[in-house]
């Protein structure tokens, strides 16, 4: 029986403030699911802390709200455990660039087969509209005294520099863009980052709907707005490397992109390299076992309790009379 | 003190000293003796001073003692720093090349020990230039010396093997000390070449480079110094036995527990236990033909590897991490949300001498109080403190058990005189591990069924369900929760919710056998009693044993699981006690605090050391003879061990 | 209960809660008279309910009680989740919209809260359908309904003022709500329109339509219901008087003290604390024309905060942060740091309801053992715990003479119940502030000498010197050090350091006056004492004065520096006692347990507390009563507050 | 009177391993401490834990040795409040790109005037060789039971990515072009990284002296080996941005270069960018009395120790009777 998208959906009230972009991010994630058709018990939707963090009670599935910052090592621990699982994170900017920029460079490295979405609102809206690390030098929204005194760093540029092998960004209302972004990432065969652009309606009033929809500016010539949104795929962008040779100029053609902001701004996948290999099958490599019984599915014990694992050649090491 | 055998090797870290004191240690073992060894080492890769003592008896001995029977000296410094631990009697194995190297020139020996010794040289009135009148200053305390010339031995040994480069050569220093350490003692050779082949594992070259120095050094030893009469008989024995550290023995333990992730973050000494898990982190499976693994992760930091611990056991597997002090500093909010989503998870903590980076590579106890309270809030968790090697081995296992029964954290303490001492044990028994995995689910339970994670139920447990299994879903969040695992910030439902949680604590009070929580030793009426947790353990037991020859009694409880306290039994043995004696590796008395709080009883006499160093028997018996004579203040400061 | 008012606004977060019941409060205080205000809400940004409680007297009033007299619903949910705290005679303000509004249809009533609401209502064997059929039922408890067209006169507003936008007209609920609330009491308007210009600040428009709403709704009350009957009078005073809440008092504290660099992450309900002084940055300069400045950073982490905030300490500021649980977990490893290198740093930490996340934006006082043993290894550090807003504003600058007299961490405890709770206080007396900066060099008295940082000195301490001073260096390290601060591994110099670091928790102990210490309330020979610590004095107080009225006389322990604990005080004090009781907001007890560790007198009662909200005099007085009358429990948990 | 290199040395005995990178790095900074000829009481050296921490016990200026990955947030704090003082940072590679990462980002954002010198060895020393962040996938170092499981990142464009105004890299034994690189980083306006490729001849056996020399690849004409190493500046390349339009391209070339490893990597400045203000500009916009008396130098009470902080204003605000 095919999945519906009320299969992904819980009964816990929704309190998000209205209009705010986490909807757009939500109902994306549930569509992509359905359209996957992965069943809920084999899905983990897993959070930091912040208003994105509500995320996996909404969602009718494994569902783990960690800590600020710490949702990649724990979605890790869980992946690792159990490789079979289709694990999900979803990070704010706060919680996964700053308190969690040391875990978020060093997933990158590993190249797990997981997905990890950040939603990007500029601020820390969970603790009433503090800068957060995405916000650009200088900038001042509602809650904040004065201007941004810190530079915004750059996300995407900093998943190329730790290793991410698929990079997309989009937008928290488009949400087909964001469906099918969102299931790629999740069928990409490594670490794949998805940076949303999400609005904040209550403390981020400089990058609203309006702002992206470029409505502060008007096109002389048609009289509307020139959207800042772009995407990548459809100005003869391919991110996608296909052989070796293909790494460094397709990083650099994605760096490029990832400094592009303010007047244009691209989404859209801007890097992805299955030729890495994912760290599951670097494991296997060494654990031959490992893809049939990883540490979620190996017995420990018979049914009487003893223990099955043997520590008799590692004993025999350590034998000196006898 | 036992009819036993103390020998030690000293030199620059990187220089053998360890590998010497194992084929030492291991040649012994070999020839049916047992032995206790105790690695002291610096902060350092190359270069500063580090020890290897180690204590040979014919029955099992469980602690050091502070004196040297057989110094084996790798260079100047180790002389100098020794000196005074030789036993009158005893004898340094040293190099004639550094009889007249100055003191003063030895550019290695930190200020605070320059200072020491200065002042120890003035009590003596003594003052001598080079080592060599150093050395003249023992031999009146009936020392012997016996110089080897190292350099030429080894030059001797290029020739034949045709190697030119010194700095190669004198990577052999240690060996012709330990060749010379068995020619006096005319020990057999085919032990000591067994070991050498041992620990050098598969490098023929280097075994038979290694071999050619012994046996050059013993010969020499036996030609020049066959009067030295050292005592050193190997002993028949049909016991199966095995020769470990600490670090060594929870690996065991926790393999043997069924642990299959292992997160760490290198940290000494905690990071030997990765290390050798990860060495073996493919075995096979009782029963079967098929092998299993434990996947052994190095995380960025203590922060990723606890959530990541964290994260394996969600899903129903063993899962554990391993670290020290400064780690479990970083640990402490991962280790409160296991605590509030009832996470089994189990954290192997080795303390080291503190506060922050401290003395890296000493020993300390330190961190009962930190166990016990780190993190904010309160939630349920249970603290295994082992008491020697072997309990390392048992507890490490059993730490999961707790960790399932009760759904939440488990800290098991180790501290560094266990991880890093090595001792001869009679084979472990793997068969006394069981596993009870506590009220966990699958599929067949829940499916259909409405399944609530944080169930209020009668037993006070919730049942556990991994995540990922099918037929069923539930949340888990760091906030408080109802039922399901929702956020909630009902008042009520906080109340319960909370309870619950707590309650489990004194559920396991009630469950967890008394013999699992403290050993007892002595006579029940005896008028003085000691109390003390983890390493002191060995020392404590000697001491004991010294006193009763003295002809006083003692008894000992050695507490196994400080949190939850066995506070009945504790106040039943401690309410006939005269005397109380708290014996503990830290400045405040970290566990007679805890009886207080829980008891109400107030220990009469400390016993404390906070110097980096293991307690020794000899110190420990001191201390208490201060006691039962009445010469001893409230607190006793030990400051053995060099 | 005192001749008292008590008002409370409830509705949904982001609706104007919190400045309606801040006008509703200075309006009052403006007229002369007393508030404390307590402020609920919940973690989430809009549509969550929230309330205040606001409670007036003629006289000073230190806590809430449990009842309502007035109460402003804003919504249906408001209305549901408050009726039962309504007293008989009170009265409730609704839109007459909701009269209508099934219960069922309220979607933001969590399940927790629905299972305990049915189980309430079958108790009272009730079946309401509508907020009506609620609201009917109270009337028989003779409170009265006072139902006012919301939306009607919002619509009438918006026509006059040109606002058509629904939105924007229906922020003025709250000050609907207000204007009804004054007009029944039939209170001095000319003190609210002050109150709302001043919350209002700035923005003119934003005054005139408020003022506007507030005249409709005062008006049609006093046209509707002049009959209320509420009794709210002015009271002439002289005094001069603050209202604050405890994030303000800690910040002023902190300023006065002397503190220039303060670095947080933001966290509730630490952060607010970090705006103000933020806000306030830049300051006048007593005696001169110069102004100063204190630097505020908001970090990447707590990590980040505590090093960084111990950097600056380290060059002479006066450097904080501040923070709550989860934060302060992330600190454990930097406080060890300044532990062992004697850093003066404060850490202002604000309880919430633990563990883990816990209850993020809700009551709790279960962080005491962990703020005292916090990071691995042993380290001195004093514990200062405010009970009330005024105790913050005088304990956040004292803290820094602790700090920097012994040369250690000062951890500030204090409690969300402070922290968002307001009131009216006599002006604070800045000139009480005195600072005391301990044994501080400059470069007059290091130049041409051989600094040592860590002196082992007569007085126990170690003159400090700013780093970037001239004319000398010095090191710091996390590592064991000598006197200059170089790494040591050194036995002896061990042992002397870290003795020395340890003693000066006895310096302080012997040196800090015993009034700074704790607050002794009531007759010194009463047969039975309180003990406790933070937030519960103000009910504990307000209990033992309803008591007293009963006849029964107690006395009070307010514990304010719990580590190092005046021991001997509460010897003496609990030594006369015959029932001792534990006041305490967590589940075990942590100061009871504290007190018997290092006394060994165990408590006989605890009344003890932790569903995310603060005590209420009403409810620890009934427990104390229940006590006295011999029909309590050994532990008495209470749960007030919704 | 001029400072000698003596006057920088401490007494303590140095006990790094005999031919350890280190000792090149602690001669290059002390030399350039006598090139720029800034007192040892101005002076702040602060490191992390590993065996590059010692480095601050063997220089005669202040020195903070502080934990193990926090030497920047340490830093910033001494910096902030006392900015006469020239602060130099020490961190090891998993000191300061693995436990330090989040604050490795986070610090480029806030572009203090400050050095960072990171000792890029490949391994975690002092614990005893386990793969450090920059050690590249599949490498097997000494002690290493088996080839590394994770990739390398690359700290280069990480620090592009963050915001670092100065980004350079030099070599351990090239003692001359090490002291002037740490003295341009000094002398930069604002926060400098220098990346040091250093050796760890006890446990990393692979980035060797004989290999950054080249000595496994003989030019067949010359005989000679091939160093990996050269110079940027010797090739034409031009990292520092003069003016606004700069950024874009200068960035894009600077990650280019960063990518380049194994068979040539180049060492100098790939990157400076003085046009950012630095943080503490920004302050002084909001506290125009910080760069005179910045925290370390206000006086905060008379001297009958009454505070001489007026909060008048603050408790005037919330006045409410009287
Ligand atoms: C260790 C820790 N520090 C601070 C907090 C407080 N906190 C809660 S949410 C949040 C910021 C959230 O911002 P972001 O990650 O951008 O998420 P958003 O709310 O914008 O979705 C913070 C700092 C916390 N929960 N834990
Ligand atoms: C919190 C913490 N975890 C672990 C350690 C143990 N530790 C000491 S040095 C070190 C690694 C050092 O590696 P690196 O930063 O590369 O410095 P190097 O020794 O190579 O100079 C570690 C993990 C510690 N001191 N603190
Ligand atoms: S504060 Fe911002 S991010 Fe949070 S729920 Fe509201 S609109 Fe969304
Ligand atoms: S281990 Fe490596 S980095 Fe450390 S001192 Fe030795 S050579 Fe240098
Ligand atoms: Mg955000
Ligand atoms: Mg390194």
């Amino acid at each position: 029986m095919a999945l519906k998208l009320s299969d992904y959906r819980t009964q816990v009230f929704n309190d998000w403030c209205p209009g705010c972009g986490n909807f757009g991010i939500l109902t994306s994630l549930q569509m992509a699911l359905v359209d996957l058709a992965v069943k809920p018990s084999r899905v983990v939707i897993i959070s930091g802390i912040g208003c994105h963090g509500k995320t996996p009670h909404f969602v009718n599935a494994y569902g783990v709200h960690t800590l600020h910052g710490r949702a990649l090592p724990f979605a890790i621990g869980i992946k690792l455990a159990n490789p079979e699982l289709e694990v999900i994170v979803h990070g704010g900017d706060g919680d996964g660039l700053g308190i969690g920029a040391g875990h978020f460079v060093n997933t990158g490295r590993r190249n797990l087969d997981m997905t990890y979405i950040i939603h990007d609102n500029g601020v820390y809206g969970l603790t009433k509209g503090q800068a957060s690390p995405t916000l650009k030098l200088g900038v001042k929204t509602k809650a904040m005294p004065k201007p941004n005194i810190n530079e915004g760093i750059n996300p995407i540029a900093l998943a190329l520099a730790a290793g991410f092998t698929f990079i997309a960004r989009s937008y928290c209302y488009d949400v087909g863009h964001l469906k099918e972004t969102i299931k790629m990432a999740v069928k990409h065969k490594g670490m794949a980052l998805v940076i949303v652009q999400q609005w904040c309606p209550t403390y981020n009033e400089i990058n609203t709907k309006g702002w992206y929809n470029g409505e502060d500016r008007i096109d002389p010539v048609t009289g509307k707005p020139i959207p800042r949104l772009y995407k990548l795929e459809e100005n003869g962008y391919d991110g996608v490397v296909r052989k070796p040779e293909d790494v460094l100029p397709k990083t650099v053609a994605a760096l490029t992109k990832a400094f592009e902001w303010d007047d244009k701004i691209p989404i859209g996948v801007f890097y992805q390299n299955e030729l890495v290999s994912t760290f599951q099958e670097r494991i296997s490599q060494r654990i031959t076992t490992y893809p049939g019984t990883p540490p979620a599915k190996e017995i420990i014990a018979d049914n009487m309790g003893e223990p099955v694992t043997s520590i008799k050649k590692m004993l025999d090491e350590l034998k000196v009379t006898g | 003190m036992k009819n036993d055998f103390i020998w030690m090797a000293g030199g620059p870290q990187g220089s053998g000293v360890d590998s010497s004191a194992n084929i030492f240690a291991r040649a012994c073992c070999y020839g049916g003796l047992h032995v206790y060894g105790k690695r002291e080492y610096s902060s350092n890769i190359k270069g500063l001073h580090s020890y290897f003592h180690i204590r040979v008896s014919p029955s099992e001995v469980g602690a050091i003692v502070n004196r040297v029977d057989l110094l084996c000296t790798f260079d100047a410094e180790s002389v100098v720093r020794h000196i005074w631990e030789v036993s009158p009697g005893g004898g340094i194995i040293c190099d004639t090349g550094i009889i007249e190297t100055k003191i003063s020139s030895i550019l290695s020996l930190p200020f605070a020990f320059i200072e020491e010794w200065n002042k120890s040289l003035n009590e003596r009135g003594l003052h001598p230039e080079t080592v060599g009148d150093l050395l003249d200053e023992v031999k009146k305390n009936n020392v012997r010396i016996y110089p080897i010339p190292y350099l030429e031995m080894l030059k001797e040994i290029g020739k034949e093997i045709g190697e030119e480069q010194l700095s190669k050569l004198t990577r052999m220093i240690n060996v012709l000390t330990l060749g010379a350490s068995f020619g006096l003692a005319n020990y057999d050779k085919e032990y000591v070449e067994k070991a050498i082949n041992m620990i050098f594992g598969k490098k023929p070259k280097i075994i038979s480079m290694n071999l050619l120095a012994l046996n050059k050094a013993y010969d020499y030893a036996r030609k020049n110094f066959a009067d030295a009469g050292i005592n050193l008989k190997t002993i028949r024995t049909d016991e199966q036995r095995i020769f470990l550290q600490g670090t060594q023995a929870v690996a065991l333990g926790k393999l043997a527990g069924g642990c299959r992730m292992q997160t760490y973050y290198p940290i000494t000494p905690a990071a030997d236990e990765s290390e050798y898990i990860e060495e073996n982190q493919v075995f096979e499976i009782t029963g079967s033909e098929k092998t299993g693994g434990i996947l052994v992760v190095q995380t960025e930091d203590e922060i990723a590897a606890i959530t990541m611990a964290i994260g394996a056991a969600l899903t129903g597997a063993r899962s554990a991490t391993s670290t020290s002090g400064p780690g479990f500093s970083l640990m402490a909010e991962g280790l409160g949300w296991a605590g509030i989503n009832e996470v089994p998870v189990v954290i192997n903590y080795y303390q080291r001498g503190g506060p922050s980076t401290g003395l890296p590579t000493r020993h300390g106890q330190d961190d009962l109080r930190f166990a016990i309270h780190a993190s904010h809030g309160e939630f349920p968790r249970i603290i295994v403190c082992s008491g020697d090697i072997e309990e390392c081995f048992y507890d490490a296992a059993r730490a999961f058990n707790y960790a399932e029964r009760y759904q939440t954290p488990v800290i098991h303490l180790i501290d560094k005189a266990l991880a890093n001492s090595n001792k001869s044990y009679k084979m472990f028994n793997p068969t006394l591990v069981k596993i009870e995995r506590g009220e966990l689910l699958t599929e067949a339970d829940v499916v259909g069924k409405n399944y609530r994670r944080f169930e209020f139920t009668e037993s006070g447990i919730s049942p556990r369900l991994p995540i990922g299994t099918p037929g069923a879903v539930f949340w888990n969040t760091g906030d408080e929760h109802n039922e399901l695992g929702h956020i909630t910030e009902e008042s009520m439902m906080r109340t319960r919710m909370h309870e619950k949680r707590m309650r489990k604590l004194e559920i396991a009070d009630r469950e967890i056998q008394e013999k699992e929580r403290v050993n007892f030793f002595g006579d029940e009426d005896a008028p003085m009693t000691i109390v003390s947790w983890g390493s002191p353990k060995g020392a404590i037991l000697e001491a004991m044993e010294m006193l009763r020859k003295d002809g006083l009694r003692m008894n000992f409880v050695q507490v196994r699981i400080p949190h939850p306290l066995p506070r009945k039994y504790i106040e039943r043995i401690l309410g006939n006690s005269s005397k109380k004696i708290a014996v503990e590796g830290n400045y405040s008395g970290q566990l007679a605090g805890i009886i207080r709080e829980e008891t109400g009883i107030l220990m009469d006499y400390f016993i404390l050391k906070w110097n980096g160093r293991p307690m020794s028997a000899d110190e420990v018996y001191e201390a208490l003879l201060n006691i039962v004579q009445n010469r001893a203040q409230t607190r006793q400061v030990l400051n053995g061990g060099s």
